[in-house]
């Protein structure tokens, strides 16, 4: 009955989410026959779950994109169009798929010191990674925000998943209420959008915009609050106030992952969203990019100096790398577009290993998100210290890590497009930047500890710790891979 | 006598939804305030009915009014609202607040209003809505299959997550 | 030969490698790693000497080429090559590399691992500054090194070492990322000509470009370079990086680091931004801050209580000379630039050293608090007033082939900027011969001072080297000169294309033909 | 007398969205926050089914269920995080939640 | 052997010894250093002594060695356009005038080496003394055998080091190091004249050799009076101001005194502050083409030598008197050269080396017999307690006042003389103010003798105790100088005298073309009778004996004359500033606040005004580094600060923003909407 509409295409497209899917199940299944001692199996069972979801997807036979090279086609669209898998969608179906796998290992240290060691963590997770899946494909106004909404609704959960801290329900609260009040402008945007259009699939709302004639109203008021929502699920200013909260508020795990997965999925959709349908009305929507880019960067900036809490600090600053990612739409070029695609891919890489060490600083005594937690940590424990300067090196941009490349490509688009300005004050917050991480920095090499506990690194940590290494240092001094995929990736989106 | 009444129908819906949400966010207890939703949503689902949208009609009397205002009741009993009822209703910052709202109904209301000429949507591929139903059914299995699966698992998580946080304890 | 065709990589990752070597070594085994990082810095100094043998100064032009595709897709190579400036930095930084090393001896005490690793990094860094040909591995070289240098003084440094430290930092920093938008300014007008996306330096130094956009570019270049050198307005991170920084930390930044901000003004902003750098406007302005250098740097100088931050001033001062000689764009100006770049890294470093010594005994560095130090320590005295006399530029040492080369360079252009250079001269000779009559001569009369040692044998064979190199300037400067020729010649084509040309049509009996005449006038306004 | 034109259907929207958005930033009880939002997600249904009606395409009132969905999955699990919070706080005034602040 | 062909080594003797000394002299006996040290000295004086005689038997008299291509520049533009390279050779040249320089150099050099074995035994530091008193033979004679001004500048720089080291000899002096560094600067600031000079040189003849400069200058391009060259040696003139103690810049040659006796006599009168005499002889060239400069040095040398005669005579240290002397005579030499008479200026320069040297070793060796005492009110009476040493005293005094016969007179008339009938004009003011000098001189020097050496004794008991002889090895010096001072002047016999004028003929090939180029200027060379010229040398021994009778009376016959005498010179001075406000002016300016106390008005005008002026320019470099400093900490320094703070104020309005409230969250959300809408509203 269903295949006179659909063909087994559309279904293999999903593969990987509908695996995930599967295993969240599982997990919530298995969950109830494991005993207190074995809950960890919940989460290899999840990781087993993202290997085969990552294992249907690459280029291997019998992954994805195996079967796209053998067939010769760069996109695949399914469900008469409501998804289309492309070199883009796919470039971050991986990114979810590999921060996701790196949060797990990271939360299961952690949820073990919380005692709160339970699978449904671990099914939310993936279910979110499901979310995040569809924001990167979808190419349907409804699929595109069912996506969004799966993503953010999980992580609303895992936000709040500290029942008994009030600092997790709080963060969790204002995170629901804030993103809920911006789905509902989102939303309002989009049904004009489908209004005007009378589809909800974005290429033909694309050119029915288009046709539009310039200065509708219907389109400036659907562009602006689209943009408005959009810019609240990246945290620009102003519609940032509800980062700090939830990355301080969060589990350490969970802060971990959703500054990775949800950011690069949220940057998905509004690229899909400014790439496609708004890309006719650019000029619209440009400057007020170009005023949120200078507020984030420099309130993003600014705050983040006087912090003292190390996940509220990198709170802030990354609203200040969405600032700069930004500016890569700002460009709007495909230098511009790569750039951000590689920001994203060593912004996971070097976020999830600061985060590795934070997680590992959390002890029974100690939530260990306070600046001063890292007091001596030289002392304490040098290889955290080491691995802790490099990646906040890379978070400042200095080379060779891998955040100078993102940056680099960033800098370069905005003078290739004559932002002569624009480029002038984004690599003086550079300096900024890397005042208040070199805040932390003194105070892990130049102070005396408080205490000279050793750091317990736990295998997933460790796991964690090396692969963010590997790879922050591997982008930073041999790019040109990447930069081919990233080149190869935008290549899909860029009109 | 065909068009004026359903005409008129339209302008008492609207006075219904818009004085019953204004009734709903003024009340200082929180029951009168899901009750008045109710009326609000009421009023909402009669708009759908008027515009030819009988199932979606049914859908948020029972989904809306039955699930969720429902839910909102259970919660209000859950948590003891005395004090809350008791207290300062409006927060510091309600003037500043209610400027912007109104500064942004009157700047939608200005474009709105300012494209009168220009303000025409998409035409219609002259499809039909009749009937309701089976064609609701047919988009939702065939063109929105996937976000119909997407919802599944939305719900999904919602109810999971529902239970785990609030949940007294969970062993 | 292999070893032959590599060798500039050698010499640059040899510290690195020891580096990773050290970092095998147990922390606790101070001694050990002491040995290992001088062992493996004075191997890097030895292989470096190779390249003197190899070195051919006749043809102009980099050698020692060494080419490897990096990263294509942005047309950034690995590519490697010296010409003579940078083979005379090279040999420089080698040199007070392992001197550095090898002061730190007994200076530092604890976290000695960390240190020589950071040092040893810091070395690679450095070199790889003056050896690569790649726009793009310069920008990275040119940040990698902040790094160890900021933990360096913020670890090891004085009372106020994180101020100093993140002042140091940032400055740079701001510099660099300029820096950077001038490389991308270069970088797409090389492209919109060509159609090639490349950093290659020999090919960005033959672009014509607009002199707008040249000026746009060589305003970026200069807070990049002017910063690091540092000139007049942006110096005053100079005294605080010095006085805080440790003895090793201070050699290294006064021997080397300060030497890169003029080396990019002579590889990059001259021969890429020729018609920028011969502006009239650009010349004068440029002249003018060198000039304040000069005489600010030594007046400050004069009145510093402190030894090292004297020091530090007196560097100010002396770098004004280098960007004196380089803006004024003929032969003798720049070749003597590069020379006195040299003897900067030879005596400046050489008094840190000197500064350390004492400070290694009496842990202060107040000038009132010493006297009469010749008494107990007669070679200390020697050895300081050499080097003094060097720095203060007496004739027979380096400092006055520089000098004197770049004021003559300087008089051809414009009388009067010469007597104010020659000023600094005179500045010079004084805020130096007070400070050694204030610490070497008069009585002993503070008790602490009786009973301090004179210079053990390894603190002077760190100072040994850096006189001697000091007398060969001075007495046989002919081979610098001579490597220097061919590189130097090339700027100055670039850069004044009728320099040579105009010469010779005017012949000797008239008076100076007509496109020399505008260069006059052109550079006197 | 022609039938309402859809423009009034959208004023109409726009005056509903404002109210809850004058809900959310006023009110301090949140669930009454929560209700208000309910408001916003309505009238964005009403744009919705106004547009399919005049179009004559379902689309929209697909649209508008899932929107119900979502309000639906949002209502319950900003209950379920109240309920959580009303537990350690004991208190459900939006203001009372100032742990983090700057 | 050939020694033209190893000329160059005559300076690496003493440097070599020098080495020696500043590494391991610590660690040599004694009696090895007091060998080693003079002896390098010695060789090379024979070295020269061969070189010059083999130099005689040349035929074109000037023999140019050299060892390498020191500094090979990059090409420069000279002023005319064409390309010329920078180069400056490591290369000697060994002509007349630098032959007559070395050997008095190292001549002198040696006796006084041998004199130090004496003097300086018993002092520490000896080795140290004696490397660098080598180090300064090195500098001297790399200065006057240098083929080339860039070479003769090394030595001229190192000739200043070595006498800041070794006046600063006594370390624990403060007096003495302070003088060390006013020595160096004062000297240093010349320097700079001498640099510019040199770049105009390259920028003119395009090189710094002599006999390129030389060549091109009397080539006939440039003519007589040429605003280059005038400009050239005028610069050159400021070093020689500087080095060889003229007007303004003599200031610190009094103070170096301050240094061991035999320094004072090695650097400070026979060789170092000749080095100005000795480049202006060098350069005559230019100098004659330049006669606006002659007339600058010919007046600044005749006011010298009086302007210091006058203070010589109010002095009472006794190396303060020959200090003096030495400016004054140093004097006289300038305005030789002023008036182109260069062979005289060289003739004279050695003649004082010879005497100067002499009284000052004499000098030395009463302080040293009197244990240190420097005061000649605290002497007299010596004539019999150390005769070898008043003997040869009494031949330098007899030369240095131009007594018949003895070298100084020789010389000096014919300074005099050649002043008198100078061919540029004005030489009649110049030769009466230097006659006057002659006579001053021959009033201060007996003075001293008198003082020193006759009347009653005035020396206190415990110097009484052990008064004494010195050792042979300080005497013998003493006896070869005062043979020099006596018959040293013979060489130089004008032909008037039946003498032929041998040094004057041997210095010809040197100054010919400079007297050619004035020979152009002078309007006629008239011809002067002998008659005139025994009358003017009449006069000048006349007005010496008058000097020498006026110190005889005043500071032998009857000492109270002189107080009388000092009284109403007072009541003169005093009449003299009423009516030219001179004092009140100066002290105003420069002396504000210090009272005029009693002591020698002249001393107490050096001590004020000229030191006050340095002082001053001191202040004002203090003033100005205190304010760059002030600049660099609150404005630069303060700059940065700023900014950083201005970041921290910047991040608060942040935090206002930022109350964790949601609500203003919601609300910021709002009119980032609202604002939005603004815009295309508004725009």
């Amino acid at each position: 009955m269903l295949t006179e509409y659909f063909s087994s295409v559309d279904f293999l497209v999903l593969k990987p989410a509908i695996l995930l899917a599967i295993f969240a199940l599982g997990v919530m299944m298995t969950d109830l026959m494991l005993e207190k001692g074995q809950k960890h199996l919940n989460a290899v069972m999840a990781l087993v779950g993202i290997g085969f979801a990552a294992y249907s997807l690459g280029p291997w036979p019998g992954g994805i994109q195996y079967m796209m090279a053998q067939a010769g086609v760069r996109e695949v669209e399914a469900f008469r169009g409501a998804i289309i898998l492309d070199t883009f969608g796919i470039y971050f179906i991986w990114i979810f798929l590999i921060s996701s796998a790196l949060s797990i290992l990271l939360s299961i240290r952690y949820l073990d010191v919380e005692d709160e060691q339970r699978g449904d963590h671990y099914a939310i997770m993936l279910l979110a990674t499901v979310g995040m899946i569809f924001l990167a494909i979808g190419m349907d106004l409804v699929t595109l925000f069912m996506g969004l909404e799966l993503m953010v609704i999980s992580v609303y959960i895992l936000t709040g998943y500290l029942r008994r801290d009030r600092r997790s329900n709080e963060a969790a609260l204002k995170y629901l209420l804030l993103g809920a009040f911006s789905s509902g402008i989102l939303l309002y945007g989009m049904s004009l959008l489908y209004g005007m259009s009378n589809s909800t699939d974005l290429r033909i709302i694309a050119s029915a915009i288009s046709q539009r004639p310039d200065g509708d109203p219907l389109v400036l008021i659907s562009v602006l609050t689209i943009t408005a929502g959009l810019l609240f699920k990246i945290g620009a200013v102003p519609f940032h106030q509800w980062l700090p909260d939830a990355y301080e508020g969060a589990p350490h795990s969970i802060t971990a992952f959703m500054s990775v997965g949800p950011k690069a999925a949220a940057f998905a959709f509004l690229l899909r969203i400014f790439m496609v349908p708004l890309a006719p009305v650019r000029e619209l929507w440009l400057p007020l990019l170009i005023g949120v880019a200078i507020a984030t960067m420099t309130l993003g900036n600014l705050s983040a100096i006087s912090q003292s809490n190390l996940k509220r600090l990198l709170g802030y600053s990354a609203i200040s790398h969405a600032g700069y990612m930004m500016l890569g739409l700002i460009a709007g070029n495909d230098t511009g577009v790569k750039g951000i695609a590689i920001y994203l891919l060593v912004y996971m890489f070097m976020n999830l290993g600061v985060f590795a060490v934070i997680v590992s600083m959390r002890r029974q005594d100690l939530i260990g998100d306070e600046i001063d937690d890292l007091s001596g940590l030289i002392y304490r424990s040098p290889v955290a210290a080491v691995l802790m300067l490099i990646f906040l090196l890379s978070l400042a941009g200095i080379p060779p890590t891998a955040g100078f490349i993102g940056k680099y490509f960033i800098f370069l688009s905005l003078i290739q497009t004559q932002h002569y300005v624009l480029a002038v004050v984004a690599v003086l917050y550079v300096a900024v930047a890397l005042y208040y991480y070199f805040r932390v920095v003194v105070v892990m090499f130049m102070r005396e500890p408080a205490d000279r506990t050793q750091l317990s690194l736990a295998p997933g940590v460790r796991f964690t710790l090396a692969v963010s290494l590997a790879m922050t240092l591997f982008i930073g001094i041999y790019p040109d891979p990447f930069i081919q995929l990233a080149t190869d990736t935008v290549q899909s989106i860029l009109p | 006598m065909q068009t004026v009444l359903p005409n008129a129908f339209f302008y008492i819906l609207a006075g219904v939804i818009l004085g019953g949400g204004v009734i709903t966010i003024t009340r200082r207890n929180a029951v009168h305030a899901a009750i008045w939703l109710v009326v609000t949503l009421l009023g909402v689902a009669g708009l759908y009915l008027h515009l030819n949208a009988e199932f979606l009609a049914a859908v948020q009397v029972l989904v809306y009014i039955g699930g969720i205002t429902v839910l909102f009741l259970f919660v209000i009993m859950l948590v003891n609202l005395e004090e809350a009822a008791s207290e300062r209703q409006y927060s510091g910052q309600w003037p500043l607040g209610i400027t912007c709202a109104a500064l942004l109904l009157i700047e939608l209301g200005y474009f709105i209003y300012k494209g009168q000429e220009a303000f025409y949507f998409a035409e219609s591929f002259g499809g039909t809505l009749q009937p309701n139903t089976e064609l609701v059914a047919l988009a939702l299995y065939r063109d929105y299959l996937l976000p119909f699966e997407i919802a599944s698992l939305l719900l999904l998580v919602a109810m999971v997550g529902a239970v785990v946080l609030a949940k007294k304890d969970l062993e | 030969m292999w070893f032959h065709e590599h060798i500039l990589s050698v010499v640059m990752f040899l510290p690195l490698a020891g580096a990773m070597l050290l970092l095998l070594l147990p922390s606790a085994n101070k001694s050990l790693i002491r040995l290992t990082a001088n062992i493996v810095s004075f191997t890097g100094f030895l292989v470096s000497l190779l390249l003197v043998f190899w070195f051919d100064a006749d043809l102009g032009g980099f050698q020692f080429l060494e080419k490897v595709e990096w990263i294509p897709s942005i047309g950034a190579n690995y590519s490697l090559g010296i010409d003579g400036i940078s083979f005379l930095l090279v040999m420089l930084t080698t040199l007070i590399g392992y001197l550095a090393v090898l002061c730190s001896w007994s200076a530092i005490q604890d976290r000695v691992k960390e240190y020589y690793i950071y040092l040893l990094i810091l070395q690679t860094g450095m070199l790889g500054v003056f050896m690569t040909m790649d726009f793009f591995l310069f920008y990275m070289f040119w940040e990698v090194m902040l790094v160890p240098m900021y933990f360096l003084i913020g670890i090891w440094g004085g009372p106020r070492k994180l101020y100093a430290a993140i002042k140091f930092f940032l400055y740079t920093l701001v510099g660099s990322v300029l820096m950077l938008l001038g490389i991308f300014g270069l970088y797409f007008w090389n492209h919109s000509q060509t159609g090639v996306y490349t950093f290659d330096i020999p090919t960005l130094s033959n672009m014509n470009m607009p002199l707008d956009l040249q000026l746009w570019i060589f305003a970026a270049f200069f807070v990049g370079f002017a910063i690091k050198v540092p000139m007049f307005p942006f110096h005053t991170w100079l005294p605080d990086a010095h006085v805080e920084a440790p003895t090793a930390g201070s050699v290294i930044l006064a021997g080397v680091l300060l030497k890169m901000g003029t080396y990019g003004f002579l590889r990059f902003s001259l021969p890429m931004l020729p018609d920028a750098s011969r502006d009239p406007r650009v010349v004068s302005a440029m002249v003018t801050l060198s000039l304040i250098a000069i005489v600010y740097g030594a007046l400050v100088s004069l009145m510093q209580k402190d030894w090292k931050k004297l020091v530090a001033y007196s560097s100010v001062s002396h770098m004004g000379f280098i960007t004196l000689g380089i803006f004024v764009l003929n032969p003798n100006g720049i070749t003597g630039s590069i020379i006195q770049q040299i003897n900067h890294g030879i005596s400046t470093g050489a008094l840190f050293l000197i500064v350390g010594i004492i400070y290694e005994r009496r842990h202060t560095r107040e000038i009132s608090e010493f006297g009469g130090l010749s008494h107990v320590m007669p070679v200390y005295a020697t050895l300081f007033l050499i080097i003094a006399m060097s720095s203060l530029g007496l004739p027979t040492l380096n400092g006055f082939i520089g000098e004197f080369v770049i004021l003559q360079g300087t008089f051809e252009e414009n009388k009067v900027w010469a007597a104010i250079g020659v000023s600094g001269i005179v500045l010079g000779a004084a805020y130096l011969l007070w400070l050694y009559q204030r610490t070497m001569f008069g009585t002993l009369d503070n008790e602490k001072n009786k009973t301090l040692k004179d210079i053990n044998f390894r603190e002077f064979m760190t100072l040994i080297p850096l006189v001697i190199w000091a007398f060969w300037i001075g007495l046989y400067p002919r081979p610098f000169f001579h490597i220097l020729e061919k590189p130097v010649q090339r700027i100055v084509e670039r850069v004044r294309p009728d320099y040579y040309a105009t010469a010779q049509v005017a012949s000797p009996a008239e008076a100076p033909g007509p496109a020399a005449g505008q260069e006059e006038s052109a550079e006197e306004e | 007398m022609p039938p309402v034109p859809t423009a009034h259907y959208v004023f109409l929207s726009a005056a509903l969205f404002t109210i809850g958005v004058i809900g959310v930033l006023t009110r301090r009880n949140v669930i009454i926050i929560l209700i208000s939002i309910e408001l916003m997600l309505n009238a964005v249904n009403i744009n919705l089914v106004a547009f399919s009606n005049q179009l004559l395409s379902v689309n929209g009132q697909v649209f508008a269920i899932f929107v119900i969905v979502d309000a639906a999955a949002e209502a319950a699990v900003g209950l379920g995080i109240l309920i959580a919070l009303f537990r350690n706080k004991e208190t459900v005034q939006a203001d009372e939640m100032n742990l983090m602040k700057w | 052997m050939n020694f033209l062909e190893q000329i160059w080594l005559i300076p690496l003797f003493p440097a070599a010894g020098a080495i020696l000394m500043l590494l391991i002299g610590k660690r040599l006996p004694k009696r090895l250093v007091s060998l080693i040290c003079p002896g390098t000295v010695g060789i090379s004086f024979l070295f020269s002594l061969g070189a010059v005689v083999q130099l005689a038997s040349l035929s074109e008299r000037s023999y140019e060695k050299i060892l390498y291509t020191w500094v090979p520049g990059a090409t420069f533009r000279t002023a005319d356009g064409t390309l010329s390279t920078l180069a400056a050779d490591w290369g000697f040249l060994l002509d007349p005038l630098s032959s007559v320089m070395i050997l008095v150099v190292t001549g002198v050099g040696f006796l006084i080496h041998v004199y130090s074995v004496g003097y300086m035994a018993g002092e520490d530091g000896y080795y140290r003394f004696f490397g660098y008193l080598n180090l300064f033979m090195f500098s001297m004679l790399t200065l006057v055998l240098a083929n080339n001004y860039l070479l003769l500048f090394v030595g001229w720089e190192g000739v200043g080091v070595c006498s800041y080291l070794l006046i600063g000899y006594y370390f624990h002096k403060k007096s003495a190091s302070d003088a060390g560094k006013k020595a160096f600067i004062a000297n240093r600031i010349g320097d700079a004249g001498v640099i510019l000079g040199m770049f105009l040189m390259l920028e003119v003849f395009g090189s710094v050799h002599y006999n390129t400069v030389m060549g091109q200058a009397a080539s006939g391009r440039f003519s007589s009076g040429d605003a280059l060259i005038v400009l050239m040696t005028l610069l050159l003139f400021i070093g020689i101001t500087g080095k060889s103690a003229q007007v303004p810049l003599y200031v610190w040659l009094p103070d170096a005194m301050e240094g061991p006796t035999p320094v004072s006599a090695l650097i400070h009168a026979a060789t170092m502050v000749t080095a100005g005499v000795y480049l202006i002889a060098r350069s005559s060239v230019l100098y004659a083409m330049a006669p606006e400069t002659m007339a600058v040095v010919a007046g600044v040398g005749a006011f010298t030598a009086l302007f210091a005669a006058t203070i010589a005579i109010a002095q009472t240290d006794i190396k303060r008197v020959l200090a003096y002397s030495t400016v004054s005579q140093l004097g006289y030499m300038v305005l030789a050269c002023g008036v182109g008479a260069f062979g005289a200026g060289i003739f004279h320069l050695m003649t004082h080396a010879f005497f100067k040297a002499l009284l000052f070793l004499g000098a030395g060796s009463v302080i040293h017999a009197l244990s240190g005492e420097q005061n000649m009110c605290k002497m007299g009476a010596l004539w019999k307690k150390i005769p070898i040493t008043s003997k040869t005293f009494f031949v330098a005094a007899l030369a240095i006042i131009g007594t018949p016969l003895f070298s100084g007179f020789f010389s000096k008339d014919e300074i005099l003389w050649l002043t008198f009938i100078n061919p540029i004009g004005s030489g009649t003011l110049l030769y009466l103010i230097a006659l006057f000098t002659a006579g001053l001189t021959a009033l201060y020097i007996w003075r001293l003798m008198f003082l020193t050496f006759f009347g009653e004794s005035r020396v206190s008991d415990e110097a009484e105790h052990h008064l004494h002889e010195s050792p042979p090895v300080m005497t013998i010096p003493l006896i070869i100088l005062a043979v020099l001072s006596f018959a040293g002047g013979w060489i130089g016999i004008p032909a008037v005298l039946g003498g032929s004028n041998h040094l004057e003929h041997w210095l010809e090939p040197v100054f010919e073309p400079a007297h050619l180029a004035l020979a152009a200027q002078a309007a006629d060379a008239a011809e002067h009778s002998h008659a005139l010229e025994y009358m003017l040398m009449a006069l000048s021994v006349g007005i010496a004996g008058a000097g020498v009778a006026a110190a005889y009376y005043f500071f032998l016959k009857n000492r109270a004359a002189s107080e009388r005498l000092a009284t109403s010179f007072s009541g003169v001075h005093r009449l003299l500033e009423n009516k030219y406000y001179v004092d009140e002016v100066y002290n105003k300016f420069f002396v504000h606040g210090l009272a005029m106390g009693g002591g020698e008005k002249l001393s107490r005008f050096d001590a004020r005004v000229i030191d006050g002026g340095v002082n001053g320019a001191a202040w004002l470099t203090r003033l100005t580094s205190r304010l760059s400093i002030w600049w660099d900490t609150w404005v630069i320094d303060g700059a940065v600060r700023v900014s950083a703070l201005g970041v921290k104020v910047l991040s608060f309005p942040v935090r206002l923003l930022q109350t964790g409230l949601v609500q203003t969250a919601a609300l910021s959300i709002l009119i980032g909407l609202v604002v939005f809408f603004s815009y295309f509203w508004l725009r």
